[in-house]
């Protein structure tokens, strides 16, 4: 009924990259899981009314947007069509930091592109061309390293074979972990 | 046009312009009172361009003081003073100012042709005011709809795995060299190292301009000296600017130079044709800079 | 009937990472691109009557979801996208040069605006908002344009969807070129 309680709930799960729990959504939104646990389930039950493209669904403690199991074979074709290979300048931009940066974690990833990058790593992992090695010292943050199958990709036989970045970057190193600390 | 059509009051005329909402961080708040005007900055600045206030009667040193007064009580707030405010009107004062000598001039007759272009100049620097507050305006549409945008988030999630299985062999698409160039673009720090010149007001100097300024001189009077040729200069990026021209002229043949002494008096005398165009290179007029990276792709 | 056309343009949004365009769903739902606009719009139209959460919009030549901007504040306290640093006056006056004059050279925009841009320019280069696109014919000089990540910012789908000048700036075609070749 209220209509405001929902609206948060679906801005929310319209955007977020991981399934979200009712208990993390209670806190954002600041109202008793119970209400949250209800107006997910009133517009789970909307959508299904509604006979939508979408559903909400709750998957391994979280809820989350999917695209109507109906409608799986139009997604697998959207996904087998050429377009899907190509990777889009935001991955490709990511993958370049990571290329020249390895090991790196996400954060720093983050900070250097000056976007939230979450989506973007997470599809160079299941892409194959970037995998986790490891965990940072000092911050217990996961680091990331292109893979073989990149280097295959982009047809070259080691990172070390990257052409070499512009003279006056090498200099810079100090000044992404500025910025990296000022945004992390 | 349309609104050229009826007597509109300034006022409708203004609000058509867009004044209201968009004109606020402009010269915000500077009021003038001159002897004929009395109101908005902004107000005055639309009289004029509307031709509803004649600039031969706008006291420009007298906005001028007053805007170093509005400044100065700035400097007392918590706020302080901004220097793109202060930036902003004097180019506007240039402008106007530009604007104003090219009106005082006698109309009459026109006997040099340096006149006349300054007459033709007159119209031209009304557009370029014009133009100016065109683009102001529009900035402030911009940042409004950056605003309303950064508050809007897309989705941008990955693939379910089921459906990533499915993906074909991805196509990386760029040559190691150009993903290098992406490294490179993507791992320059974002804040430009480089320290704003823009409040000093440099006005743009291009060799290809003086050096048709030079060459309509000499074919003028034939022969003159290097100190003739630059008494009218601006200032000292016009005076190199004209020296760079004469020696691309030279290397074209166009010209010859006399100087009894060395050090002494520079006579340059015109040997090229009468008329007709003659090209100066334009490699001063070229940034110095030339990136490695191409455009960047979609 | 028509509920189908619409929940396949739902299912497929919702995988899409970047804007999809009407061009590909129509290939991929194998209907005609006019089909395809309609659906998108009554989708568009029904997410706001309803007063979703979520909205459907057009950015920068593609459909995506996008949370309501109503909801910002929430949506922030999940998506730590890095701050992006606001625009200065002078950035955003020479933007909107480039944008409605593009493709242009510096030494162009720096007559139009009536002080150097070198700076600016840079920093919107950087910034990914500008970029270079050529050289001009008779003067070699580097000729720039908006990008669409500037469209993606800006919340439009192309460039000729900025407003129009006229109403700011009567009478001014062929201007341009006279004051340049005054001020050049």
């Amino acid at each position: 009924m209220e209509r405001d309680l929902e609206r948060s709930v679906e801005a929310i799960l319209m955007v977020v990259e991981e399934p979200v729990s009712e208990v993390v959504l209670a806190q954002i939104i600041e109202r008793p899981t119970e209400e949250i646990q209800a107006a997910l389930k009133i517009l789970q039950e909307q959508y299904e009314a509604e006979n939508r493209g979408f559903a909400l669904k709750q998957v391994s403690g979280g809820w989350r947007f999917y695209s109507h199991p109906d409608l799986a074979p139009l997604v697998e074709k959207f996904v087998l069509d050429g377009q899907q290979a190509k990777l889009t300048q935001a991955a490709l931009e990511t993958l370049a930091v990571i290329a020249y940066r390895q090991p790196i974690s996400r954060a720093r990833v983050s900070a250097i592109r000056g976007v939230n990058v979450e989506a973007v790593m997470k599809t160079l992992v299941n892409r194959g061309l970037v995998e986790e090695c490891g965990v940072e010292h000092e911050t217990g943050a996961v680091l990331y390293r292109t893979t073989n199958y990149f280097l295959e990709r982009i047809g070259l036989n080691s990172v070390s074979d990257l052409p070499a970045l512009a003279p006056f970057l090498p200099d810079v190193d100090g000044l992404d972990e500025v910025i990296a600390s000022l945004t992390e | 046009m349309k609104s050229e059509s009826s007597e509109l009051s300034s006022n409708t005329l203004g609000s058509q312009v867009g004044t209201a909402p968009h004109m606020e961080g402009r010269v915000a708040g500077f009021s003038v009172k001159l002897d004929n005007f009395d109101g908005p900055f902004d107000l005055l600045l639309q009289l004029i361009s509307r031709h509803k206030m004649d600039i031969t009667e706008v006291a420009i040193a007298s906005v001028t003081d007053e805007f170093i007064a509005h400044i100065r009580a700035l400097e007392g707030t918590e706020e302080g003073w901004k220097l793109d405010q202060a930036t902003e009107f004097l180019v506007v004062a240039a402008t106007l100012l530009d604007l104003k000598a090219a009106r005082l001039l006698p109309s009459g007759e026109v006997d040099d042709e340096a006149d006349l272009a300054l007459l033709e100049a007159r119209d031209l620097l009304f557009a370029r005011l014009l133009q100016y507050r065109a683009f102001k305006e529009i900035a402030a549409i911009l940042a409004d709809r950056i605003a309303i945008q950064e508050r809007t988030f897309a989705r941008s999630v990955a693939l379910d795995p089921i459906f990533a299985a499915l993906l074909p062999e991805v196509l990386i698409g760029v040559t190691p060299e150009r993903f290098a160039a992406i490294a490179n673009r993507v791992l320059t720090p974002k804040m430009a190292p480089t320290l704003s010149t823009e409040h000093l007001h440099l006005p743009m100097v291009s060799v290809t301009a003086e050096a048709n300024h030079v060459i309509a001189s000499l074919r003028r009077s034939k022969s003159l000296t290097f100190r003739a040729l630059v008494a009218d200069a601006a200032n000292t990026l016009v005076v190199v600017a004209r020296f760079l021209a004469l020696l691309e002229l030279y290397k074209e043949g166009q010209i010859r130079f006399e100087q009894v002494m060395a050090l002494g008096e520079l006579q340059v005398t015109w040997t090229g044709a009468e008329s007709g165009e003659i090209s100066v290179s334009d490699e001063f007029d070229r940034p110095p800079e030339n990136r490695e990276e191409e455009k960047s792709g979609a």
